[in-house]
């Protein structure tokens, strides 16, 4: 590699096409607008938007966060502003910048997975969605979608009978064996995985003894769920043959070259915009930098390169 | 666009000015002189494992000069997150986001500003009496404070109030100084001699106060602004984490004290 | 309660009483005779020892273990002396104290967990079993029987037909669903449930691009999964009527008391061992502080008593 | 017992002798008065995320005072966590566990101590050497020192070697002091010299200089003790984690390196 040629850092997600590995994590980056004063949008590989549902939702009471050692509790509730606000109000402003909009959507009902999905497709400005599986199922006494294969598989083929749109299946953490959902979805016809999400955790104030959340329980974040997030991307790639975005405590270069190392094609850089909102600008020029200090003139070379025996 | 340097901050000093509270002085970047009243910073150490999360300080003065600017945050350590920043020392590097929020307002024909603070809620109503005081009103406005802490020695900010022509009225739970009580009395003797039509009275304090604040509101007319506090990560409008319930015309809805706030219109607020 | 008298911190574990809430986790704390110098054993509520299996066993190659962010990897593959070497060269040294000695055991087959089980049974100085069914079932094509309600029913019958002692059930959090796998062994007879066991975790070192750990995978363990694990628990006391253990991230007195609070009858601290070989009498220590402090005469008041709406 | 005070040292200094390398002087209790050459502690900075595990250092001096002791390690900044121990002041306080592991033995009769180090593995040598001009020989026993170093700068200990009266013995990768090339070299020149029955060989350095010598070792028969490393957590034998193999008369077995060793039998040692 000639001493001022920039190594490719351009990564192929099914269909979509990504100028660089590393999308912001939905949820973590707002709509972008927020970030705009910290963040080139233009420079992203993609944009994920705050998970999208058919209609407006308020979220859950507060307190809604909570730090803890290493990372934090979220119960947001999946606030937002629903479908038509979205594509009225924030997806205009996105479509100026030359980046991929991946939008995140979930649903209660199958058939709302469904409805989001087409309601969001052949929309200029809207290049993939992510699936959300980690959502309580009204109609299965609540039972989260993505805890379990089958009811996976199902949403699956509902999102991708819905559109024509590239479908990333976001999977949860907190399941026996993340090889069975994965492999559910690929078989449903999913275009690639993304993982992971929070894992379920919950903290108490001991003085008063209550829990710091108002919902009790909710999704941990952040550098602490590093091992498991890397862990279960290890497990994925090798289990099926459809590419896998990895997320879950990329803080910075090092965590991302982590997960492409292990066989993730993209990273998804969530918590780590709360506490540094450059941090996707950095862990894009860290990759390059560590590209060019190992000689590689290609990040594909340097995804999947796990040496083990 | 913010860079890095827009991030980061040298702590010129952080000294203990009261048992818990903290003064602490930073060098940032220009982007900190275009700062309001009311507006805050995150705050965090540098390459360390804790505090994990910045920590959402008010801004307590501020001045800029040719290649930046200064400010002061007055704080309390409250917990192990600012326990942590208390010991920091000068020519420490620190995290700084900022600065963030709405600001505290005021009507062209504003006479009078009512300040009311509970301990360290003085914090932010020292920059926001400093802006006042240089502010392009008809008529300087009256500047009266009603302020109240547990004891004199945690009385923090009221020499430089009384440098702004700010006329100081004082209350503790022990009597060591001023009025015994909560200084929601001190106050409500005072609420029928205001205009509601010129004055406005600033709030800043910890919920019980707010809470005694809103029901003084009730029965009068005064606008009154309350600067709240909530559990923030972001601090931009993003993560949603910052919620508290607000009534509109529209019913009652949430807010984010981050970026909706963290100023109110008092009477708005729903109590938890 | 009077200013001098001490509240009372015995807690009933099934049969089993402890002097107080606070054992050391299996793994964590050898077989006690390594932190003799920095611990008073007679203080602890009960000695939880290395696991232990029929036959001695060698355990992982090295590199066996890595520091993560605010907690740590291991894969020592449950090296230990075997039952033989256990009763012979380590019981006779924890005989000597006045404390509970709870015996950690694994099999790789049902056969293996019910010999172990009955080799420990009718001893002097051995208090109770703590079976650890994060275990692969070789006879199940190396599926692990505590990821899998049925086979954690079969091992918990087979544990209970072997001993008279009091059986804890040590339950692995790599599951959709702790509460299946807690009412499966609760029904099979368990006398007490243990949780959290480490979470399955992974590290890479990007200079070299291997993984940190010979075995590629390790289990995660430190502050980092104290939420994860006080979410489990929170679940499980309410899904159970036996009493439940809380391990996971107890590092100091405050820990403990979040676990307590959430309805686990005692700790076990683990890691915290290594960071600080002192932490299980700094943590009994600072639990009666706060009992005194809360005005509160018996641990099992705070026990249970998180308030929620 | 070992008392929380036991636990916890004074950092009295902590200054960079040489690029990316510290010497720090710890107060420390009267518990490591007993400690030995080859012995090692392991530290943590009090309060802080990171690092979480304790990170294990030799011990490169020791001197005991009527009311607790003084220890000196020499160390290399290789990684995060040394790099946030090399940034602790003069003041500051360290979590301390110590002294751990096995020691370096000599037979009554050693006429002759050859020590071999590469890089930072001078360190325990040092400690060794002082205690070996003092320990109770028939007679004072010859000390060679081969040490290898990447450059001259990055030379450490020899002074204090020849101090105790070292025939120290050059060699850097670079050639800009003694000898271009391995130090293992320069000690396979003299190897047929030296009596086995009367000498003893102790080497400390990185792996690759470890198998040279367990090489030279296979056709000399001059006896070996090696200083190991390998990650720890709990520094007590404890958590099993510290592993590395050895050839016994039953065969190959694990041991672990924090109370096994960290001393070994150098041609025992199977090299991964
Ligand atoms: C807009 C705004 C302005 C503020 N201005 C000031 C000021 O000028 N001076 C001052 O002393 N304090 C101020 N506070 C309160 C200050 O943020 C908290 O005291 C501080 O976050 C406590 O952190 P801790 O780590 O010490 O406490 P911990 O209890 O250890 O913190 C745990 C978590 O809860 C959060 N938290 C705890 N208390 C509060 C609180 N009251 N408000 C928001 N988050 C909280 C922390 O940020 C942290 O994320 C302000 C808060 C807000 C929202
Ligand atoms: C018995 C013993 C004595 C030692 N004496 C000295 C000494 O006197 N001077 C000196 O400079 N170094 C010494 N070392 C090596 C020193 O422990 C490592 O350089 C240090 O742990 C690196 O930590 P880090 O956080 O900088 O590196 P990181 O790579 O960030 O550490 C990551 C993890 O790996 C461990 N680790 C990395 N390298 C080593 C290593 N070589 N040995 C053991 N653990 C390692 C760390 O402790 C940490 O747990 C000794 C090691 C042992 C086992
Ligand atoms: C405050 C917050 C809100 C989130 N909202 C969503 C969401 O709406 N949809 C979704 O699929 N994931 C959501 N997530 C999960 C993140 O996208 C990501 O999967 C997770 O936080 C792990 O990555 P991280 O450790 O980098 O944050 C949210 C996470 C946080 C912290
Ligand atoms: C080095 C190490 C070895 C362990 N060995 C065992 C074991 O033999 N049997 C077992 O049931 N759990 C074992 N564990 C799990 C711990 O007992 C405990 O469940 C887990 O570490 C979580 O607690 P902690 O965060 O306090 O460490 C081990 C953990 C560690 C870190
Ligand atoms: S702190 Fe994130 S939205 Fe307010
Ligand atoms: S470090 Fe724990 S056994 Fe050696």
């Amino acid at each position: 590699m000639s001493a001022n040629s920039r190594p490719n850092t351009t990564v192929q997600i099914g269909s979509l096409t990504l100028k660089n590995p590393v999308m912001t994590a939905s949820g973590t980056f707002g709509y972008g607008e927020e970030y705009a004063p910290y963040v080139d949008l233009n420079r992203l590989g993609a944009v994920v938007v705050k998970g999208i549902s058919l209609e407006p939702r308020r979220g859950n009471p507060p307190p809604r966060i909570m730090e803890t050692p290493g990372g934090m509790l979220n119960a947001i509730g999946l606030q937002n502003v629903g479908v038509k606000a979205f594509l009225g109000k924030k997806l205009p402003w996105l479509r100026q910048f030359d980046t991929k909009v991946v939008v995140n959507i979930f649903g209660e009902t199958l058939e709302e997975y469904g409805k989001v999905a087409s309601a969001l497709s052949g929309i200029a400005g809207i290049h993939a969605l992510e699936v959300n599986i980690s959502c309580p199922n009204v109609q299965k006494g609540g039972h989260v979608f993505g805890c379990d294969p089958d009811a996976s598989r199902e949403v699956t083929k509902v999102v991708k009978a819905a559109t024509d749109l590239p479908v990333i299946v976001k999977l949860s953490p907190n399941v026996s064996d993340i090889t069975q959902v994965a492999r559910a979805c690929e078989a449903a016809g999913a275009d690639a995985l993304s993982l992971i999400n929070t894992l379920l955790g919950m903290s108490i104030d001991i003085e008063k003894r209550i829990p710091h959340l108002k919902n009790v329980t909710g999704g941990l974040s952040g550098p602490v769920v590093k091992p498991v997030a890397l862990r279960m991307v290890w497990n994925t790639v090798r289990a099926v043959t459809i590419p896998v975005i990895g997320i879950g405590g990329v803080m910075q270069a090092d965590d991302a070259v982590e997960f492409l190392i292990a066989g993730a094609k993209a990273v998804q850089v969530g918590t780590a915009n709360f506490v540094n909102p450059r941090a996707t600008m950095e862990i894009i020029d860290g990759i390059e930098e560590y590209l060019v200090r190992h000689g590689l003139n290609d990040v594909n070379e340097l995804i999947g390169s796990l040496k083990t025996d | 666009m913010f860079t890095r340097e827009d991030m980061t901050a040298t702590i010129l000093s952080n000294a203990e000015v009261a048992p818990c509270h903290y003064l602490m002085t930073l060098a940032v970047s220009k982007v900190f002189g275009q700062a309001q009243p009311g507006q805050f910073v995150m705050l965090r150490p540098v390459g360390r494992g804790f505090p994990f999360l910045g920590r959402p300080l008010g801004i307590y003065s501020l001045a800029e000069h040719a290649d930046g600017a200064r400010i002061e945050v007055l704080y309390r350590a409250a917990g192990k997150g600012t326990k942590v920043i208390s010991a920091l020392c000068e020519g420490d590097l620190i995290e700084i986001l900022g600065p963030l929020g709405n600001r505290f307002e005021h009507k062209p024909g504003m006479k009078t500003a009512v300040l009311v603070a509970g301990g360290i809620g003085i914090a932010p109503l020292v920059f926001l009496v400093e802006r006042l005081s240089l502010a392009a009103l008809p008529e300087r406005p009256g500047l009266i404070l009603y302020i109240g802490a547990r004891d004199s020695g945690s009385l923090l900010g009221i020499d430089r109030m009384r440098a702004f022509g700010v006329d100081v009225r004082v209350s503790t739970d022990d009597g060591s100084a001023g009025y015994r009580g909560p200084v929601t009395d001190l106050l409500l003797r005072d609420m029928a001699s205001f205009d509601a039509a010129t004055t406005e009275i600033y709030v800043c304090g910890p919920n019980p106060m707010l809470k005694r604040m809103s029901g003084i509101c009730e029965n009068h007319t005064v606008p009154c602004q309350v600067l709240m506090e909530e559990r923030m990560a972001c601090g931009m409008g993003a993560c949603l984490g910052c919620t508290i319930e607000v009534r509109t015309p529209s019913g009652v809805e949430y807010r984010q004290v981050c970026a909706d706030g963290p100023v109110f219109d008092l009477r708005s607020i729903v109590w938890r």
